[in-house]
Order: structure tokens, then sequence, then C-alpha cells
């Protein structure tokens, strides 16, 4: 059932800072990666890794030698052909000083060297056993590159349309601020295990146009002029769902959720009544309805919900309860009341100050931060300051230690990369300055791990440990994505390993 | 005619014949200039105009629309405006100022346009047409911008021209010279209506004379009996105000303010003391040799007060005061006159010591001048002081009346300093109440008395005059040169009195310096320079000098 | 006594300095109290202006972010008429050399485009009250120097200064006594219009998010955070807007006028 | 025109030069910038400052940065992937369309509001001057705001964005133009009347000249004077309002870069921003000096 051809134009909100998927660092440009490159696995969303542009692999026991098998029939645009030393020449590429400092220190940090042993054969060599090494086989990372491209490439970190992928779509015109368009690569026959349907991808054409205004996204698809958008303000989600015309999908993000971090190593978050004190002094589910407008999930723990390593248990477990918050800080010393309500403790204030970067604020967490700033106000008589600055004041403050609460959620297809940055002991954004060595032991254990069970059992007593025992942070909601779209645009996915949405392969328009 | 609800002209009946030129004269605000637009059309937003008949070439002019008095401007009757220096758009051509009548009414055809602007350029006295023609009005003097003018106005070929005050703010020479062009259209058979303030002007070229005062005729007749045998008191004042070497030592207006200042300066000129009339021809002769026996007397042995010595002064490559050497003795009117940027407020600065001269030097009371120290010239200063051209521009603007008077006086205790500015203000004939008053509330000739009461406050033994008098108008000029005199020989104050105007510093003067291009081309006592002119330049500017007809 | 037609806009402003010195006068509730339940309403009995996205009243907003958006409307202007004025008297009061070189640093200073300007200043210090003010007055000081030095430069070349002169006054007085106050005159006028000027600039930058934080009631971040609400909540930006418009409004219509009774008394 | 090209470039070295030491003692490292949201070790941090170079004292980056841009290298954005002269290349285009559009929109607005209203009766002027008043009192950004709503959203008349065409260009063009409208909507006609009390107004009146013809062949220019001196005005209007339009718009172009740089701390991004509007000032002073000096011939020679 070929759908008629008919070019289709998507607004989006982020545009991509780089086109080259190895320099990839943004989930809300994750759709476009998957146009124009392929992987070689690709990942379910309960965690397993399919075959992509590897037809199958094999983990040695001692987890040190990856082996993948590569599929013969793939090309890439520029009529190379695909095959294990290009797989070694992009994973070699990442060695280059320069080329990408965070993957090469982070997820390749265990990546000793790759050997080609048969044109669809490549064997990769670990230095320590990496659980999360699958992983990276299937994130935009590991997008393929043509070694051809690589090489002539005018601006490689760029990427741009000489920078020449496998991938269903061919990029060939990106207007900085404006538009990306891609064309139907007719030669594509190469879809991840799971994809709705085979051969070449519906659409001839495809533009996304880069629309940084909510309302506007949202008028130009209500006035036809778009026929999909992602990022659907919460304001404007109940209007699309009464349109006949319009439908809205929605999924939970992968990694961690939005859940503020408390700062252990100053007052007054070194005390642990004020920690969960300020968790119970919101009402997240009203906060929630008032900002999102009931189209956001409640988060319960630092890892998101649509992870296979979430913790149900702990659901209803802390929080919204406004007379213990008052209790604890009463025990916790500060007891007086200063004129304008605020509680103090010898003579200081209850003041606590959360930064954000303003360059990284987005679904509206400014005003969420606002609604909480009043309800820790107004229940629990805690100061708490929201400022949103540059991205220099906000590194320099991070770096003084002059803040009491960090936000962060991250968009890792698997929770525990994130978990990994953000838990241990001197992580790469551990900004809660929480160390203890049981947790960087269950960390480590769980990263090496390659048995999904096994690292389940971990992340659940990480969890209970940071939620519950320490309440070193207070998780609020699970960032989710939306796409809205006429009805008559069809195979809107979104990616099963990010909740966020996925690529045009499957999109097409007809009924 | 009126402006919203106040009238300003009333019951003026007027006719120019072909051929004829109808004069009208009056002070500053008698509405001459109203009287010129309304004939066409022209009085301005929120005017209302009455007329029982008023016909232009034949037709009732009272029901005109837009059209009809458009067809008629220009092409019937061309109007000089009053302000001939502003009247040309400064950023267009003046050739296209004069094509766009040509083009307007479609006199010539566009090809031949060009032609006919540097014909009318040439019949306007114009030298130069074809360059003129090209430039823009701020690269042309007064006198040819006043020609352009005049050139289209008569380029649609009109039966009328209005001029109104045609040659005020030019230098006399140039004056004569756009009368005798109007003369020539009037010979053509050409109507001329004339505006001045001036009885002199007018008094060469007109057939007939209207004397306009506050918005009235107060009287009507041919040129000769009017400027000969005034019937109106108004005339007769109008007559006697105009300055000229006839009038030396004789008070130009009336003396009607009892001040304290005036009854001793008229006691001090017993033949001067009972003016009963217009001053008419021989008493001003007695009274001139009483008061100037009396100035030379005064001046036995003259003292010099202020000098200058080989004065030059260049701004760029260009010198404007160019070796002029003057003494100015005490009691002693030193007239400097010269036509329009010829070097005379150049030379006011350098004796001030406002401007250090390129070469020369300057002294006062013998001692150097120019070459002192500015703070050592500082506590000489008030021994010289000036009255320049325009009061309003040297005065504060922020400032009352009062507070201006103070303002040389700082060294006075506030008490007696506001005694001071009392009685200066009476001595040049303002009530007291002026003091609360800003200048910009004044008339032209009241801000000239502020002016010249601030400049006595110091008691200066050397007043700068500089064209104290050319903003005014002749009854007002009057008043201002009448007050000088007074003062002066009350103070036996020097005067330094530079004007363009020939007559006013014959009037005044004792000797005289004329200027032209940066150098004295003559110097020497007043009554031998204007009877027995030496240098050409002076002759011209003698000749040029407006006369009334002598009555017989 | 103001014409008629400059009744209305005095009473307005007015009406603001109300505003501004007691808010509490003409909104009886807490501009910060959230009340997310009845988040949205529109204008009507117990929100005379409507609550806006967490529920608080608008009405209560605009009049207490009067004091925000005036204040620093006026701070950013006094700064820059300030420091303006002194740069400009400086500048035509100095010798050549001087003058050129501050005339030039004037240049540099416009050639970034004001709001441009104020971006970069606030990304370099970082938003807030404090640092818009000053971002916005750094970028108006320009305009202020070169009326100022142009101004010094006519009076000090005026009739009235070369008589002081002659009157034997010392320099210094006659700067005191008669340049500086009259290069002074057609300040008011100036800050009054450019007041409006500040007023529009601080409420882009905090359209861009760079003005002060959440959850102070400002204009101009009170429109940011309501263009989300527009289809469900047109009047969070319809009154915050009119606040702005209506101040500018009056400021120039006020400014002007004052500026053609000035021009009248000098001319 | 050798000094003033002279003087154009001291100004440029001045403003490139003030804007780098403004950039040096902003709070915040290079490095942090660079490092950004992503993940921050000490051996990431070393690679990046050896990657970029900034372990050199400043004096030598601060040269070095010079003697790049004499040789015209802009240098590399630190958070976009690419050259910073590439950048500008591809969003010089939209900007100068959006704000040539809207200069133009401007112009052409307030010269009709002014010939048609100047000089005309009560009610005329006074609509005139309200819609002036408006134009200039209502922030730009709720202007394109309501703009949007009512034509895009609404009507659907134009499109919301993108260069796809000159109707994308209509709303954006409309909401810069009509603030610079208001301002020289007001200076014109103030001019204009100004002129028209003059009294060369009234000689040509006396020539036969029509109201409409008196306007058009002497006040219009006349009104332009004061119209040119509002040069430095305009430009920067144009161009800090591009900042508002793009961002609201969805339109690529320098206004967008320019705030994303600046927010980012993305220094050769804004230190080129500065550079090229300190350039376009110039420039434009330049051509409307000239142009003054065309109207106004007493200032010439
Ligand atoms: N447009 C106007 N609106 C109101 N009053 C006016 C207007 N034009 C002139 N007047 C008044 O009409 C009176 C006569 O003015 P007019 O210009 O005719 O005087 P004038 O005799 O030409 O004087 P001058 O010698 O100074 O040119 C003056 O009192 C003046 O104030
Ligand atoms: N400060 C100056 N800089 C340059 N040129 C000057 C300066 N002052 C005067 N001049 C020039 O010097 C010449 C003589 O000027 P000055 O004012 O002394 O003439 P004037 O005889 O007083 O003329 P007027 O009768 O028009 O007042 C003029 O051409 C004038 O342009
Ligand atoms: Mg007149
Ligand atoms: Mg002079």
């Amino acid at each position: 059932q070929e759908a008629a051809p008919a070019s289709l134009t998507w607004a989006i909100e982020t545009q991509p800072i780089t086109l080259n998927p190895q320099q990839w660092s943004q989930n809300k440009a994750r759709l476009l990666v998957f146009n124009q490159f392929d992987a070689l696995l690709s990942r379910a969303q309960d965690g397993s890794f399919h075959p992509w542009l590897a037809k199958s692999w094999k983990v040695s026991d001692d987890e040190l030698t990856y082996t993948l098998h590569l599929r013969d029939d793939v090309t890439f645009h520029d009529g190379t052909r695909f095959d294990a030393a290009s797989v070694k020449a992009n994973l070699d590429q990442f060695l280059v000083p320069g080329y990408n400092a965070a993957v090469a220190s982070i997820q390749l940090r265990a990546y000793k060297e790759a050997k080609v042993v048969s044109p669809t054969t490549l064997e990769i060599t670990l230095k320590e056993p990496d659980g999360l090494f699958l992983d990276f086989l299937a994130s935009p990372y590991s997008g393929q590159i043509s070694p051809k491209s690589l090489k002539s490439v005018k601006d490689l970190k760029f990427g741009g349309p000489d920078l020449v992928g496998t991938g269903p779509f061919i990029l060939d015109r990106y207007v900085q601020g404006q538009e990306i368009h891609y064309r139907r690569n007719p030669a594509y026959k190469w879809p991840p295990e799971g994809a709705a349907h085979q051969g070449p991808a519906y659409l001839p054409e495809i533009t996304y146009r880069f629309l940084p205004e909510a309302a506007v996204r949202v008028g130009a698809l209500t006035s036809g002029q778009v026929q999909v958008i992602e990022g659907v303000p919460a304001t404007e989600a109940g209007l699309i769902k009464k349109d006949p015309g319009l439908s809205l999908q929605t999924a939970l993000n992968s990694g961690t959720s939005f859940s503020y971090y408390f700062n252990l190593s100053r007052a007054p978050f070194d005390d642990q009544r004020v920690r969960e004190a300020f968790r119970e002094a919101v009402d997240v589910d009203t906060v929630l309805r008032s900002v999102y407008q009931g189209t956001a999930t409640r988060a319960w723990s630092v890892i998101g919900k649509s992870s296979p390593f979430y913790d149900p248990s702990l659901e209803q477990r802390y929080g919204g309860d406004p007379a213990k918050a008052n209790a604890l800080l009463d025990e916790a010393g500060w007891k007086q009341r200063d004129a304008e309500g605020y509680r103090v403790k010898d003579g200081e204030r209850l003041t606590v100050r959360t930064l954000a970067s303003a360059a990284f604020v987005r679904d509206r967490r400014d005003v969420l931060a606002q609604a909480i700033q009043a309800q820790v106000k107004q229940n629990a008589g805690i100061d708490f300051q929201v400022k949103i600055v540059d991205q220099g004041s906000a590194q320099k403050a991070l770096d003084d230690n002059e803040y009491e609460v960090f936000e962060n959620s991250r968009g890792d297809s698997d929770a525990g990369a994130a978990l990994n940055l953000i838990l241990p002991r001197g992580g790469a954004i551990n900004r809660t300055g929480y160390a203890d060595p049981a947790m960087d032991k269950w960390l480590a254990e769980a990263g090496a791990d390659s048995d999904q069970g096994r690292r389940k059992e971990l992340y659940t007593k990480v969890q209970r440990t940071v939620v519950l025992d320490k309440a070193i942070v207070f998780p609020i909601y699970v960032p989710a994505d939306q796409i809205a779209s006429l009805k008559s645009v069809q195979g809107l996915r979104f990616d099963p390993a990010s909740g966020t949405p996925a690529g045009a392969y499957d999109v097409r328009i007809g009924t | 005619m009126s402006f919203g609800g106040s009238e300003v002209v009333r019951g003026i009946s007027l006719s120019v014949a072909p051929g004829e030129c109808v004069a009208i004269v009056g002070e500053s605000g008698s509405g001459k200039s109203v009287t010129a637009r309304t004939l066409l059309g022209l009085a301005g937003p929120g005017s209302a105009v009455r007329a029982g008949t008023f016909t232009i070439a034949g037709q009732d002019a009272r029901g005109f629309g837009p059209g009809e008095w458009r067809r008629l401007r220009g092409r019937f009757a061309g109007l000089v405006l009053q302000d001939a220096l502003v009247s040309l758009d400064p950023l267009r051509t003046v050739g296209a100022e004069i094509a766009e009548v040509l083009a307007v009414h479609d006199v010539v055809p566009r090809s031949r346009r060009a032609g006919r602007v540097l014909e009318l350029l040439e019949a306007a006295g114009v030298p130069e047409p074809e360059v003129r023609a090209g430039q823009h009005p701020h690269e042309l003097s007064g006198g040819l911008r006043q020609r352009v003018l005049i050139a289209s106005a008569i380029a649609a070929g009109p039966e009328l021209i209005i001029a109104d005050e045609p040659t005020t703010a030019l230098d006399v020479t140039v004056q004569a010279q756009i009368l005798r062009l109007l003369a020539d259209r009037k010979a053509a058979g050409t109507a001329l209506l004339l505006i001045s303030h001036d009885l002199a002007v007018v008094g060469s070229i007109a057939d007939r004379i209207l004397v306009m005062r506050d918005g009235r005729i107060v009287e009507e007749g041919p040129a000769r009996d009017v400027l000969t045998t005034p019937a109106h008191d108004y005339t007769c004042s109008l007559l006697a105000a105009v300055p000229s070497a006839a009038s030396r030592g004789t008070r130009l207006t009336e003396a009607e303010r009892p001040t304290p200042g005036i009854r001793h300066v008229a006691s001090a000129r017993p033949t001067g003391a009972t003016p009963s009339g217009p001053a008419t021809g021989p008493v001003k002769g007695a009274v001139k040799g009483a008061v100037k026996g009396a100035v030379k007397g005064l001046a036995a042995e003259p003292v010099p007060v202020l000098a200058g010595a080989g004065l030059t002064r260049s701004f760029g490559p260009r010198r404007v005061v160019d070796d002029v050497s003057f003494t100015l003795h005490r009691g002693e009117t030193l007239g400097v006159v010269g036509e329009s940027g010829s070097g005379k407020t150049t030379l006011a600065r350098l004796a001030l010591g406002l401007l250090a001269p390129g070469d020369g030097l300057v002294t006062l009371h013998q001692q150097p001048w120019s070459t002192l120290r500015e703070r050592l010239r500082r506590p000489l200063r008030p021994r010289i002081q000036l009255i320049s051209q325009n009061p309003l521009d040297s005065f504060d603007p922020r400032h009352t009346c009062g507070r201006l008077v103070a303002e040389p006086l700082r060294s006075l205790p506030r008490q007696e300093r506001r005694a001071r500015v009392l009685d200066l203000l009476a001595r040049v004939g303002l009530p007291p109440d002026m003091a609360g008053r800003h200048p910009r509330e004044l008339s032209g000739g009241q801000r000239q008395r502020i002016a010249i009461a601030r400049a006595l406050g110091p008691r200066p033994d050397v007043l700068v005059c500089d064209e104290p008098v050319s903003a005014l108008d002749v009854s007002i000029q009057a008043q201002v040169l009448d007050l000088l005199a007074e003062l002066q020989a009350e103070y036996g104050t020097a005067l330094l009195f530079i004007s363009h105007d020939l007559g006013v510093v014959l009037h005044l003067a004792d000797r005289v310096l004329v200027m032209k291009d940066g150098r004295v081309v003559e110097e020497g006592d007043v009554d031998e320079v204007f009877t027995q002119p030496r240098h050409p330049y002076t002759r011209d500017l003698v000749a040029a000098v407006p006369r009334l007809p002598v009555p017989r | 006594m103001p014409a008629p037609r400059l009744l209305p806009p005095i009473v307005f402003l007015l009406l603001l300095a109300l505003a501004v010195a007691v808010p509490g006068l003409l909104a009886g509730v807490d501009p910060l109290a959230a009340d997310p339940l009845s988040a949205l309403a529109p204008p009507g009995g117990e929100h005379w202006f409507g609550s806006d996205h967490l529920g608080r009243d608008v009405l209560a907003r605009v009049v207490y972010g009067a004091r925000h958006s005036i204040s620093i409307g006026v701070a950013a202007t006094a700064l820059a008429v300030t420091s303006g004025v002194l740069l400009g008297l400086t500048a035509g009061l100095s010798p050549k050399w001087l003058d050129e070189a501050l005339a030039r640093a004037f240049d540099v200073l416009s050639t970034l485009p004001e709001l441009l300007l104020a971006l970069l200043i606030v990304a370099i210090i970082g938003p807030g009250t404090g640092n818009v003010i000053f971002a916005i007055a750094v970028a108006q000081i320009p305009n202020y120097a070169r009326v100022i030095r142009a101004q010094t430069f006519v009076v000090r070349r005026s009739g009235y200064v070369e008589q002081a002169v002659t009157f034997g006054r010392s320099r210094l007085a006659i700067n005191a006594g008669h340049v500086l106050p009259n290069v002074l005159g057609p300040i008011p006028v100036l800050a009054t219009i450019g007041l409006g000027g500040a007023i529009i600039a601080s409420s882009g930058l905090s359209f861009l998010g760079m003005g002060p934080q959440p959850p102070a009631a400002e204009w101009g971040a009170m429109l940011s955070e309501a263009r989300n609400y527009l289809r469900v909540a047109w009047w969070e930006a319809l009154f915050p807007g009119l606040a702005i418009t209506l101040t500018v409004a009056c400021l120039t219509v006020v400014g002007r006028r004052l500026q053609r009774r000035f021009e009248g008394r000098t001319s | 025109m050798i000094k003033r090209l002279g003087t154009g470039l001291a100004v440029l070295w001045a403003a490139a030069t003030a804007s780098y030491l403004a950039l040096l003692l902003a709070p915040g490292d290079t490095v942090d910038i660079l490092v950004g949201e992503g993940p921050d070790t000490p051996e990431i941090r070393a690679k990046i400052i050896t990657e970029w170079g900034l372990d050199r004292p400043e004096v030598i980056q601060y040269v070095s940065y010079l003697w790049r841009l004499v040789h015209g290298d802009l240098g590399r954005s630190y958070q976009l992937q690419r050259g910073v002269g590439e950048i500008l290349l591809t969003q010089v285009g939209p900007t100068a369309q959006l704000t040539l559009a809207a200069a133009g929109t401007g112009v052409t607005l307030a010269a009709l509001i002014a010939l048609v209203t100047g000089g005309r009766g009560r009610l005329a002027r006074g609509t005139a001057s309200a819609a002036e008043l408006v134009a200039v009192s209502v922030p730009p950004f709720l202007i394109g705001i309501v703009l949007l709503s009512v034509f895009s959203f609404t009507l659907g008349w134009f499109p919301v964005s993108g260069a796809a065409g000159p109707q994308a260009l209509v709303l954006p063009a409309l909401a810069l133009g009509l603030p610079v409208a208001g301002v020289l909507g007001q200076v014109l006609r103030g001019g204009l009347e100004r002129a028209l009390e003059q009294p060369f107004a009234v000689t040509a009146r006396a020539r036969g000249l029509t109201e409409r013809a008196l306007v058009a062949r002497h006040a219009l220019r006349h009104a332009l004077i004061p119209a040119v001196t509002l040069a430095g005005w305009f430009t920067g209007t144009l161009l800090g309002g591009a900042v508002i339009t793009e961002v609201l718009f969805g339109r690529p172009g320098l206004g967008r870069v320019a705030m994303d740089a600046v927010t980012g701390r993305d220094m050769p991004v804004v230190m080129a921003v500065v550079l090229l509007s300190a350039v376009v000032y110039v420039t434009i002073s330049t051509v409307l000096d000239l142009a003054y000096r065309a109207i106004d011939p007493r200032i010439r020679g």
C-alpha cells in the first residue's frame, strides 16, 4: 500500500548544532540523526538490542571482545560499500585528538582497538568490561559515516550534505536557523529490526523547519503551514486533542527524570531533615497540573518511568506533606520566621538557590521552578531562589559551590549511563558532593555487567538509597516528548531507545 | 484682516495702477506684510479676510477658490518676500526656483526654460548668470539672493510686483542697486507695490505713499507731499527718525520720557531741551553746531583710551582683518563702516581681547591689552564693554532682565547691586518692573536698552557697539541712537561704533573708519569723509545713502 | 494649566506613580501568591484581569510590575543621563584631542545596536534587575552624551558666553553659571522620552529572558511568560502589554509637549 | 574620504578590542563554555584546552585573534561546530532581507503618512499622530505576536516562518518596520510642517504652486534632513529588533545567531557579530552622511 508521494514539513523546536552523528549532543536533535545515518545496532524499550547494520554480534565471556557480523548489502549515499573497514574507520576517528573529547573519554573509555577479520566481520577489543558498549553501538555516535567523506568533508565537525551516511534519507539542504531538507534514498533496504516497513522510505522528501517558539509551532500546525510538530506545550495539548483534524502522541523519555539534586556539601542541605522537608513542602501533583495542565508524568525515582531499571516501589513513599515538612524544619532548628514569613536560624534565612543556564532552560522548567518556589514558601517558609543565568555564570557558581539545588535530567538511552555521570564520587556531573563507596561499587558493577537482570537489581539499590535513605534527589517529572500532526500523517513513532520522536522512515501521508 | 478673532489690519483701501509705484511705510508690526500677503490670498492659516471690494485685474477676488488664486499668483502678480535670506528654498539651485515659475504657468516650453532663466537672472542684474543659476542660495550674497527673488517674481511677466522690504538687511550700495532694478521694472510698465519701514528708501522711487500704523492707514498721498509736508504726527516722527549727516547732534525722537538721565542730558543741550514737534531742518542745524562744539571742547586734549596698531587676523588662508590701526580717544565716537564681511565684527572682537591678533597690538589706556594673559586681563575687562548686534543672542536665555543687568556688577554687595540695576534700568528709560521679565517677552528696542544698561553697569571707558541698531526698524533705531548719544554725553564714554549703515555712523560718530575686505580704505573726520570722499568705495557708499527730498 | 489633551496621560502617569509608591493601594492581593488551582482564570469578579498560569492575580502583578518596570526605566535613564551629561560636557569643554577621543568612544558604543549591546552586557554580567539597568544605561549613554556635547559646543560659542567673558568672569564661573545650566536645558525632555525607550528596551530584554528573575512581576517578563498561553489566556498578555504601551505613549506625549514648550522658550 | 576610512577602521578595531576585553572579564572560563552541559572531567578539560589553544597567555590569544581577523579568519564557534565566517555568510542574507524589507516598509509607510497628512486638517494629523504614537509605544515583540496571531494563525494569510518566498517576509517586516514607521513618521511630518511654515514656502506658493507640488518639490527634502540624522538610531533599531523578530518568527538570521551566541557565551561568534554590526553602522552612517550632503547643499564643501 504505497502512499501517494507527498512532501512533508515538520516543525521542530531545536536546531542541531551539528549534523555529524559522531558529534551529536542534543537529544532534541536525535530525530534527525537516523534519517541520514544508520547505527550498528538498535535498542528496544526494554533495553534489549537488535540487529541493524550489524546482523549479529557476539560478546566474549570475559566481556572484552565484541565480534560484529555486518550486513553485506549496504552502500553509503556516495556509492561506497559499507564494510568492516569502514566501521573501524569510524571507531578510530574518535581517537583523533580534538575530534570528540567527551565521547573518547566516556563512551569509548574502554575501547582498545578494532580488527577487520573479513569485510563483514569486525573484532573490537576493550581494555576492560563495559556494560554500556552495546548501548554505544546503538547510539547516534555509531551512526556510520562513509570513510571517504570523513576525509573529504569540508567541515568535519559540523557535517552537512557532504558527510555521507547510509540512512533512508539523503541530506540535501541545511539552512541554519531555518530548515533542513532531506530527500529519499531510493536504494535503502536495511532498516533496523522492528521497523514498520521494508524498502525505501515512503516520503520522497521531508523538510524540518526550526520554530523555537512553542506558540508559533502550534500556530503553524493549526493553520496548516506544517503537518507535524514536536514539542507541544502543555497549554496547547488540550486544544490539539479536541481538534478533530489533529492527533497528539506522547512518549516518556528514557534516562533520568527531571530532578532537583540537593547540594550536600553546604548548609542547609547538608542536613537530611531539610532535604526531606523541601520535598514534603511541595505538592508535586498540583504543581505539575498547574504548570503542565496534567500532561506531565510525575517522577518518583531518579530513573525515568520508561526505563527497565525503574523501581516502582518508590511511588507514594514521600512528598506532599506540609505538616511533616514543618515538623522536620522545626526539628532541624529552623524555628523562627522573619517578616516575610521565611524561616530563620541564627539570623540567617532559610534560603536555597538554583541556577539554570538560560541556554539550557527548556520544557518551561523556569515556570515549574516558580511554582515550586511558591509552594515551599507558602507551605514551609523556605526561600527558594531561582536564577537563570548565562553559561559562564552558571559554571562559575558551580565551580564556587554557590548553589543549593542543581536541576538536571538526562536523556541517555541507558539510564545507567546517566547515573554514572551523576552519582559516583567525582562523577562528571556529580553536583551533589555525594560520595559513598557502596554506591560507587554498585554503579561500577552495574556498568560493567551486560546482564540486564543483574543490573536492574543493582540499580534498584541505587534508587532506594538516593531517593529514600539519603534523600539527595527530588524527582519531579519524567520528561516526555510529544508529536502533534495532521490526522492524515501516518507512521509517526517514538524512538524506543530514547523516547524521543523517531526519524521519518516510516512516516507517510494517507489514510 | 484678522487672525483668530484679533483684527490685525483694518480699513485698508489701496489701488495700484500699471506703471505706478505705491509704497506702504510703517513701523514693525504695523501690518504691512499682512496686507501684502492678503493681496495674493496668502494670509496664512487661521486668517479671515473681509473686504468691501477686492478686484484683481478686473475680477472680484472675494470669491476666489484655491485654483483661481493659484493661476493668479506668479502669473499676474509676483511677490518678493520680506526675508530674502530665507525666502529661497535652501536645498534647490536658484535656477530651479526661477524655472519653477515658468513651469507652473507654462510660460515657455520646457526646452527653452533654462535659457529663459539665464535671461531673467541677467535682467535682474545678476552677474555671470550661467554660474549663479547652478548655485544654491547659501552660496549667494544677500543682494544676489534678493535679485534672484526678484527674477523669480518677474519670471512670468506679471503685471504687478509686490516687494516686501526688498532692501532691509542689505548693504547701502546693494540697496541702491536693487532699488534701481525695481525702478526699471516700473519704467517698463509694471505696477509696483513697495513695502518698507524706511521712508528714505521709498522716497526715491514711490509715486504714492501710504503710511501705516497699527493696522490702519494714517496718511496717504503723492510721495513728494508726504515726504516734504507730512500731515500726520506719526509721519513726521518717522521722517525725523532717519539718521544722516544732517541729523548729527540732534535727537531723532521727541524726548517723551521724563527720566532723570534724560533730563540731565536735555539740560546739557539748551537747544534740544524744548523740541515741540518734528525736528526740521533749521533746528537741526543749530543743535548740531552746539553739541558738536561741546564735544570738541570736552576732548580738547585728546586722550587715547583704546588703540590698535597694525592689527591683522586670518581665519585659515583668509585675512579677515588686514593691517588695521585705529585710535579711540576719551569721550569720542569712532565709527566703523563697511559692507557685510569686511571684518568689522572681527575688529571689534580683537579690540575686546576676545580674539588674539595674528599681528599688531591693541592697547587700552596706553597699556598693552591684546598681549595680556587672560587672568591679568580679567580685572581690566570692566573698562571695555560690548553691545552686540543681536541682544537676544547675548542674553542667557534663562535669566531675567534684572539678573542680566546685574551680571557685570557681581563685585557689589547684594543690596547695592539691586539699587544699581534699578538705576541703570531707569537710565535707559525702562520701568523697574522690567527687572523681573524675560528678554524674549520684550520688543527689539527694549532688548537693546537692556543690553545697553548692562554694558554701562561697570562704568566702562570704552563701549564697543557692534551694529547695535541694524536689527531694529527706523523709529526704534532712532530711540536707541538717541539713548546712546545721551549716555555718552553723560558719562563721557568713548564709543567704537560699528555699522554698515553710513547714515547711522554719520549721525553719531566724530571720526570714521571705512573698511573694505579687511583693510581700512579711508579714515577721517566724519564731515570730511562724507563731503569729500577720497576713496572710490567711500564715494559709492556716500552716493548710495538714500536721501529724503529736502523741503524748500 | 495642562491643555485638555494632556490631562489623560498625566492622570495615567500619576496613577502609575501611585502604583510604584504604594502598590498595595491599587491591588489588594499578593502578586506572588500562586494558587495553581485557579490558574488561567478569565477576568471576572475574583480576578479583575484574570489569573496567570500559576494562578497569580494578573491585576496585582501588573500593579506591582509597575514598580519593577518603571524603576528599571527610571534608574537606567538616570544613570544614562548622568553619565551622558558628564561625558558630553567633558568632551564639549575639553581640548580637541580629548574631545575627539571621547566622540570616537561614543561612536564605538553606538556601533552596537542598543538591544544587542544590552544583551551582551547582560550576558557578561548576568541577568537581574541591577544588571539590566546597567546594560540599558550603557546602551543609551551615547545618545545623551552626543546631545550634550553638541549643546555644549553651541553654548560655548554663544553670544552670552562671550559677553560673560567681557565682564571679566572666570572660565570656571562661566562654565558653572552659563554653560552647565543651558546645556542641561533639554535634559528633562530627553529623559522623559528616553524613559519610554528604556522601558521598551527592558521589556525586550525580559522578553528574551534576560530581565529580572522570577517570580518578580515585571511587565516584559510577564509578557514573555504569557506568550505561551496566548490561545488559552489572552488576558495574561493583554494587560502587561497594555501597561507598557500606555506608559510609553503617555511619557512620549508629555515629553513632546515639554519639548514644544522648551523649544518655544528658546527660539 | 581617506580620513573617514581611517576613522572607520579605528572604530572597528576599538569595537573588536572592547568586546574582547569585556568577554575576557566576564565570569566563567572559556573551557566551561566549551564543556557546556556535557560531561566534565579534568581529562576532557585538558583535551579541550589543547584543542583550542587556551593555554596560551591572553595577550598572545588577543594578538593572534587580531592577526587572524586581518586575514579574514573569524575563527570557529564554540557552540556550533562550524567556522564563524561560514555561519555569518549563511545568516547575513536573511537578516539583510528582513532589515531591508522592514526599512522599506517603515520608510514607505512613514513617507506615505507624512505626505497624505502633511499640511492637512487637524483630524488627519491627529489620526496619523495617534497611529504613530501607538507604533512607537507598543513593544516590538508584542506587535509581532499580534500580527502572527491575527494574520497567520487566524486568517492564515501569511506563513509563519521560513524564507518560503516573499510572503513569509511580510509579517516580520511589518513587525520590525512599524516602530520604525512610527518614529520616522513623526520626524518626517514634523519636518514637513516646519518646512511649510518657512518663508520659502510662502514664496513658492506665491509662484502659484499647488500644496501637493509644494510638499513634493520643496518641503519633503527638508523633512528628510532630520530623518537622515536618525541614521544611527535607525540601524540600531533594525539590527537590534532583528534579534527579537527572528526569534519570534523562527526566521534564520544574524539576530538569532547573536542571541544564541550571547546567551551561550560563544565568544568567536559574538565578536564577529560585534564587528559586523560595527561595519554596518560605519557603512550606513557614511552612506547617510553622503545622502545628507546630497540633500543639503549647505553643508557641502
Ligand atoms: N500668522 C499670523 N498669526 C497671528 N498674527 C499674525 C500673523 N502674521 C502676522 N501677525 C500679526 O499681525 C501684525 C502685523 O504683522 P506684519 O508682519 O504685517 O507686520 P509688518 O508691518 O510687516 O512688520 P515688519 O516691519 O516687522 O515686517 C503683527 O502684530 C503680527 O504679530
Ligand atoms: N571664527 C571664524 N572662523 C572663520 N571665519 C570667520 C570667523 N569669524 C569671521 N570669519 C569670517 O571673516 C569674515 C569677516 O567677518 P566679520 O564678522 O568680521 O564681518 P562683518 O564685517 O562683521 O560682517 P557683517 O556686516 O555681516 O556682520 C567673514 O567672511 C567671516 O566669514
Ligand atoms: Mg513685514
Ligand atoms: Mg558683523
